[in-house]
């Protein structure tokens, strides 16, 4: 067995120290250890897709609870999808953050309603806020709805009221969305892609 | 309780042998700094995954955000805008963070038993449970990495996912790296990794690339691929030659037990002179005289 | 994309230009570190900023913002007077032979038919000359010079290696250096592909710009083949699949278009988009477009559309003009919008020229806001301090704000840059009482449609008769949307060649758009989509990743549009024979003993069409091929040509010195008031560009902590050199002005923004990234479009965001 | 019995003990963070973290008791021609051949010594203290000094720890000592044996 000057200087000190220990009559702390216990064991696994960009890197989101009835699933982590083809598991800084967009401070949780002229926020119910809603656009689109042109030419457009379509919803929204928009005669509307 | 989730190579601040019979596979994490596209995706996915937030800072001219490693940041990316060639601007981009030396000098500094381990694939963990807060970590890394934290005046840094690691899944910093500037192996394998890629960087020109894995830590479980393997200070200050300082070397090296040699020989000097040569006492006939 | 993510594996050299995909699709990048890796390819990184694209390249070259039109414009000629393309290809796959009109011409920059007074061109002379067959003639010696090629050689001989190094600033030898590296990729078994972004959509002249990349990638035989292509990086999860199913001013889904006041009549709107081939033997496809059409209009609206009333022809709205973003700012700025609905949309901070934007939105009547998150949109009412420095009492706009849900809390389809329609799974149920957006456009749906149902009101028809077959009424699943815009027969479908073979029984959902029929027997919401959801399933929701070809086609893997091809114009990766260019990387070949083409991919042709019969590749066009000229198709010409931004450090543009009229792009639309808006390079010198972050997702993400940490606060970057005659450091606060406003922000100083030499004048170049604002929890900032122009696209009004003039000064 | 002198004054006596006390303390957890074999001592102070907590207060405390002793015998500490002659023939104090020894004052040379050394290693032993005094002082420090400063805090302890050790021997040893620093008092054989000139200066004999 070779021992190196280190070493030697090692096996003695360990030899001193044990053996003061021993000396002493005093136990040493066991040389063992354990690593912080894995988070997900049995955590519920969700596949989706990231929000954010057009690469549309695969996730893995997982929550509490195995979805029993009186488990409210909270969502506890979100990493890449080592199956997606395209991502292969890795995520960028806005997909490796997504916990916090999910929960953040930031989102709205309740309808409101600004009154004109106002300063600050009121709740409204959905129901109210859909019918006050409906109401508006019911009667700018009775009053404003062109049937016809100057020419006579059957036209039946809504230009008076605009809408913005968004560039994360899923496609079923953006064809529902389609669907209703134009059987208004709404053609203000765009999505995202516009800019 | 079973604490064997890892074996261990080495507990900090323990006398007794580690059990050695089982020996894990050596791992490592490679950062191939010539893929590197600094998008801090790992700075975000260790937060994320060990439950750390940071605070919001502010900027402060450049684009390492937050500003230095922390309680909360234990990686972040380093900027560095250099002209090796001049006219030929490199934006050369370091992950920093713990590079788990297999002579780690944190552990070797750490007085208080089983706040630093040391398992057997490689990884150094700080066990805050265990941490007393003296901070001699900080003294005994060549690389300036264990943070303080305020609020609990414990130190910490880098795990490399050690949780992860246990159940057999790579850290989270290496899964979320989306070009691969981050790979994670056996240290074998990511030897034989960044050879391929120093080849490909030589052909692209570099003929300094390298592989950075110093000799004086013992080799670490973290190295880089530098496209400028000649100097590695070029990357935000990467230590050339690191190694532990010779004073912490001294000081929980060949000190400890000299030292402890010294005081206990005093007492034992004390003890055999009393019983050879005895107490110094007045004769009674002398002490009566005065 | 033409191609899809995964493919950029198997590339020769990678040019990004107008992106930087390094910072903005990161995990999509790694398909460029792949090729890197793995096939040695190189990297060309062409931008006004050393990004962090830049920062793994294996070649960059700084160019001024706006004048990649000039730079392409030199590579072309660079090609074709070095004659380094793929001349086989040119030949057979594009309109190299075609004969040009006679009475076509440019002149000084401007192309014939120019008004200037109401800055757009009567195109009737742009286009070919058609022989009495009905068919584009042509000169396949390539000599006469009416041609094609000779046309584009003559255009495109002014961008000479100096004239570009004189526009663009970029060095003459860095840009020839760029030349070679892509000329090397003429061989047929080299291959390049394009990565462009926002960086060139977002100019006056930006779509253009893309085209002209485009044409390079023709000349070099990349299009088509793996590896190569031109792949815009699209910005949004799925402002892809937004667009395709049409949710645009002008469009229908599946890229039909509207149609205009004029098309009165139902089947000449059908006969003016069902091309007629414009050469013998060729396929054009969209000479399909009534069935596509109808079948939509089943879907919508099913058994009221009928043959009598021409599919609900009439009750489509008409177009009297564009409605674009911008012309809907313009006319609410002048009061005539009343309502606004932004679904997931921040206008106030995506639109340009803030104060416009905010003044506007002052003058609507009602606003509703269907967001995740608090928009600073939806809070334009609010004083936020010198951020929104507006005061509510005076605006009289009432606002709804409607939380609805983030992708964790839904399920549904998104799709991809690649065009990959795949599904995502509900995982928790969202915070508080938000609902997710069907259920929001449901419920203000149902309310009108009730309260037409029972008061009446402006021509009801297509809204009381709009299909809602949800077993909810209030809650339409997403699944049966799904099925509902894939399609489905609602009589039994034959094969047209055999009338007793039923290929689809009546009820079941169809395989694809071929089996879509204009007599109204199939419903289909958006026929590029069709298949998505067939008898199979949902094949959306398909997670087989193997890829079996090793060249990253994995074809059950969710489903690609147009049917689940991942590869577009991949005919044009064979020879004429049908043979693979590169054996090594085949989509797809002829396969003579079973009659069919096949391979890795699904063929964008007709499957049974031989080699012998000549049908060229690109089936969507009436010619068979590609086009060079592109006829009347862009607003400002066939053939691009470089114009400064509306915006510009120089006085004219150096191609024509003394035509300003040909200075910006003489097609783009400015509204009246904005002239004044614009900016002169007297009071603001520098050029100024906006653009992402790696660490931000536009402005959502300084609402998310872990973001908000790594990239806490606003900055903007200037060069050493301007930061020196300023006397600025890194970390002082600067204020950058535009005429339209000002922004104050900290800066950072970098030798990544080099001052440029163009036309002999130095010319500084100011980055601000855009993504701060007056909500979030990241530190507050100014909406970086207080600076921009409210000008757009010539031909998509897309907004010039990506160069304008500033001035930067120290605070 | 001999008559007593009075060597110690209660004041002088509680400072010393206090220092003493702080010593003690200071001295176990200080081991306990320098070597594993001597970790068990934290638990004096209610384990590892509360010995690092503590550990540098009672290091400040000594520090401070120490000044205020030190002071108050200074002046008997001062080093004189016959300290030389005294230590010269320290191997036969040590066999207790006390004959012929020059007359120590208040402190005989050792004494002396003792003393010097501890009136440098314990200002050194603060120095030190503060630079790697987490979390007050240390984030202050570079990590160069922070490392030159764990040694030197180190050697210095170690230092003092042998001189303690040796005083305290000294004080066992040397029968009728302690006494002087429990009662105050020595007897005047004691004083007259021990510390001739002081006795002398003491009695007037």
């Amino acid at each position: 067995m070779q021992v190196t000057r280190r070493q030697f200087f090692r096996i003695c000190a360990a030899g001193v120290g044990s053996s003061s220990l021993a000396a002493l009559g005093f136990a040493p702390g066991e040389a063992l250890a354990e690593v912080r216990t894995f988070k997900l064991a049995r955590a519920s696994e969700t596949r989706s897709t990231c929000p954010y960009c057009s690469v549309s890197c695969g996730l893995l989101i997982y929550s509490l609870g195995d979805g029993a009835k009186n488990a409210h699933k909270e969502i506890i982590h979100i990493e890449g999808d080592p199956d997606h083809p395209i991502n292969r598991g890795t995520l960028c800084p806005k997909g490796a953050a997504l916990l916090d967009f999910v929960h953040s401070p930031n989102r709205l949780r309740r309808p409101e309603y600004r009154a004109p002229g106002s300063k600050e926020w009121k709740p409204i119910s959905w129901d109210d806020a859909f019918s006050r809603i409906a109401r508006l656009m019911k009667d700018d689109r009775d009053k404003n709805f062109i049937a016809t042109n100057e020419k006579g030419e059957t036209v039946n457009r809504w230009v008076s009221t605009g809408m913005l379509a968004a560039s994360a919803s899923s496609n079923e929204t953006g064809y529902l969305t389609q669907k209703i928009a134009r059987s208004l005669g709404m053609l203000a509307f765009d999505n995202q892609a516009r800019v | 309780m079973a604490l064997q989730s890892l074996d261990i190579t080495a507990r900090s601040a323990t006398t007794t042998p580690v059990p050695t019979a089982r020996q894990t596979t050596k791992v490592a994490k490679l950062i191939d700094i010539s893929k590197c596209i600094g998008c801090k995706a790992c700075q975000v996915a260790c937060m994320e995954w060990n439950d750390l937030r940071d605070e919001i800072g502010t900027t402060t001219g450049i684009y390492d955000n937050p500003r230095d490693l922390s309680d909360q940041s234990w990686t972040l990316m380093r900027f560095s805008e250099v002209e090796v060639q001049p006219g030929r601007l490199e934006w050369l981009i370091r992950k920093d963070g713990c590079m788990h030396c297999a002579d780690p000098g944190c552990l070797k500094a750490c007085p208080a038993p089983g706040a630093i381990v040391q398992y057997s694939n490689g990884i150094v963990d700080f066990h805050e449970e265990n941490c007393i807060g003296c901070g001699y970590c900080l003294t005994g890394c060549p690389f300036n990495i264990p943070r303080f934290s305020k609020k609990d005046s414990k130190a910490y840094k880098c795990t490399l996912c050690s949780d992860r690691v246990a159940v057999g899944l790579e850290p989270a910093c290496i899964k979320t790296c989306p070009t691969g500037a981050l790979v994670f192996g056996s240290k074998e394998d990511m030897i034989l990794h960044a050879e391929g890629r120093i080849a490909d960087l030589k052909e692209r020109g570099f003929s300094n690339a390298a592989l950075y894995d110093p000799p004086g830590v013992g080799g670490t479980h973290v190295m880089y691929v530098l496209q400028h393997g000649d100097q590695p200070e070029l990357y935000a200050g990467l230590p050339k030659d690191p190694g532990i300082s010779p004073l912490v070397s001294v000081w929980k090296g060949i000190a400890k037990p000299l030292m402890s040699l010294g005081i206990g020989l005093a007492v034992f000097a004390g003890f055999f002179h009393f019983v050879t040569a005895g107490p110094k006492e007045i004769e009674e006939e002398e002490e009566n005289r005065s | 994309m033409t191609n899809h993510w995964v493919d950029i594996k198997n590339t020769d050299l990678v040019l990004i230009m107008g992106g930087n995909a390094a910072e903005a699709h990161p995990c999509g990048f790694k398909w460029v570190t792949e090729a890197k890796a793995h096939r040695k390819a190189k990297l060309i990184v062409v931008d006004p900023r050393f990004t962090r694209s830049a920062a793994v390249s294996d070649f960059y070259a700084p160019i001024r913002a706006g004048t990649d039109i000039a730079f392409l414009g030199g590579v072309i000629n660079y090609l074709l007077s070095h004659d380094r393309i793929h001349h086989e290809y040119v030949n057979s796959y594009t309109d190299f032979s075609f004969l040009v009109k006679d009475e076509f011409g440019f002149e000084d920059g401007i192309y014939t038919g120019y008004n200037p007074e109401k800055r757009s061109y009567d195109k009737s002379t742009w286009g070919y000359q058609i022989g009495s067959d009905g068919f584009v003639v042509t000169d396949p010696t390539l000599q006469n010079p009416r041609c094609v090629y000779q046309m584009m050689k003559a255009h495109y001989s002014r961008y000479t290696p100096d004239m570009v190094s004189s526009i663009c600033g970029t060095p003459r030898d860095d840009f020839l250096k760029i030349c070679g590296m892509i000329a090397e990729t003429s061989a047929p078994d080299k291959a390049m592909t394009v990565m462009y972004a926002l960086g060139w959509t977002q100019h006056t002249q930006g779509s253009q710009m893309i085209r002209t990349a485009a044409m390079v990638q023709m000349l070099l035989g990349n299009i088509g083949v793996a590896g190569g292509g031109m792949n815009a990086l699209r910005g949004h999860s799925n402002i892809q699949g937004l667009t395709d199913l049409g949710l645009l001013s002008n469009l229908l889904p599946g890229y039909m278009t509207l149609p205009g006041d004029g098309e009165q009549d139902y089947q000449t709107y059908i006969d003016k988009r069902a091309f007629k081939p414009l050469r013998p033997g060729q396929l054009s496809y969209w000479q399909n477009y009534g069935k596509f059409f109808v079948s939509t209009m089943k879907a919508w609206y099913g058994d009221a559309a009928t043959a009598e009333n021409n599919w609900a022809y009439d009750w489509l709205p008409k177009l009297d003009k564009g409605y674009d973003l911008l012309q809907v700012f313009e006319n609410m700025h002048q009061g005539k919008v009343n309502g606004y609905i932004c679904q997931g949309f921040n206008p106030l901070g995506s639109a340009p020229c803030k104060i416009k934007v905010s003044n506007s939105l002052a003058k609507l009547k009602y606003m509703v806001i269907i967001d995740p998150l608090a928009t600073e949109t939806s809070e334009f009412w609010q004083n936020h301090g010198e951020y929104n420095d507006v005061d509510p009492a005076k605006i009289q706009t009432e606002v709804f704000r409607l939380p609805s849900t983030c992708f964790a809390e839904e399920d549904g389809s998104l799709v991809n840059s690649g065009r990959w329609l795949q599904w995502h799974w509900k995982a928790a149920d969202p915070p508080g009482d938000a609902k997710n957006d069907q259920d929001i456009m449901a419920g203000i749906f149902l309310r009108i449609r009730e309260m037409y149902r029972k008061d009446g009101g402006a021509f009801p028809d297509p809204i009381l008769n709009l299909t809602w077959k949800h077993r909810q009424p209030a809650s339409p699943s997403p699944e049966e949307l799904a099925k509902e815009y894939s399609g489905k027969a609602l009589k039994d479908v034959t094969d047209p060649k055999d009338a007793t073979k039923v290929l689809v029984k009546a009820g079941e959902q169809l395989n694809g758009f071929a089996e879509l029929r204009d007599d109204g027997s199939t419903s289909c919401g958006c026929w590029i989509f069709s298949g998505a959801w067939s008898e199979k399933g949902n094949l959306m929701a398909r997670r087989d990743n193997s890829d079996p070809f090793g060249i990253g086609q994995t074809l059950n893997w969710a489903f690609s549009w147009p049917a689940n091809r991942r590869i577009l114009y991949n005919r044009a990766s064979c020879d004429p024979s049908g043979k693979p260019y590169d054996p090594t990387r085949k989509v797809i070949a002829w396969d003579a003993a079973t009659g069919k083409w096949g391979g890795a991919d699904i063929p964008d042709f007709k499957p049974d069409s031989a080699p012998e019969d000549g049908m060229s590749p690109f089936i969507m066009n009436p010619e068979g091929v590609a086009r060079f000229f592109a006829l009347d198709k862009m607003a400002e010409g066939p053939f691009p040509e470089h114009y400064e931004p509306m915006e510009s450090p120089l006085a004219a543009n150096p191609l024509h010195p003394k035509n300003d009229k040909a200075r910006a792009n003489p097609a783009a639309r400015v509204f009246k008031d904005d002239w004044a808006t614009f900016g002169k390079p007297d009071k603001f010198p520098y050029v100024c560009t906006t653009y992402r972050l790696t660490e931000h997702f536009h402005f959502w993400t300084k609402h998310v902590r872990l973001d908000a940490i790594t990239q806490p606060e606003q900055f903007v970057e200037i060069g050493e050199e301007l930061a020196r005659e300023k006397g600025i450091k890194a970390g002082d606060h600067v204020r950058v002005k535009s005429n339209r406003g000002f922004i104050v922000a900290v800066a950072v100083v970098t030798k990544r923004i080099r001052t440029l030499d163009v036309a002999g004048k130095k010319v500084h170049t100011v980055g601000v990234p855009i993504h701060w604002g007056f909500m979030g929890i990241a530190k507050n900032g100014y909406l970086t479009n207080t600076l921009t122009p409210f000008v757009g696209d010539a031909n998509t009004q897309t907004p010039e965001f990506k160069a304008f003039l500033v001035d930067v000064e120290k605070v | 019995m001999s008559k007593l002198i009075q060597r110690y004054t209660a004041g002088e006596r509680t400072n010393h003990w206090v220092v003493a006390i702080a010593f003690v303390l200071a001295a176990l957890s200080g081991l306990a963070l320098f070597h594993p074999a001597f970790f068990f001592f934290s638990h004096l102070l209610g384990g590892g973290t509360w010995a690092r907590i503590l550990h540098p207060f009672i290091g400040a405390v000594m520090f401070l008791f120490f000044i205020a002793m030190a002071s108050r015998f200074w002046r008997f500490n001062r080093i004189v021609p016959a300290d030389r002659q005294w230590m010269k023939r320290i191997g036969d104090v040590l066999r207790n051949r006390d004959e012929g020894l020059p007359e120590p004052g208040k402190y005989n040379a050792g004494q002396k010594y003792l003393f010097w050394v501890m009136v440098i290693s314990i200002p050194v032993l603060l120095v030190s203290g503060i630079v790697i005094w987490q979390p007050w002082f240390a984030p202050y420090f570079p990590i160069w000094l922070m490392r030159l400063a764990v040694v030197v805090h180190a050697l210095a302890a170690w230092v003092v720890i042998l001189g303690i050790v040796v005083h305290v021997y000294a004080a066992i040893w040397v029968k009728g000592t302690i006494q002087a620093m429990t009662r105050g008092t020595v007897s005047e054989a004691w004083a007259k044996y021990h510390h001739r000139a002081w006795y002398r200066e003491m009695t007037g004999k």
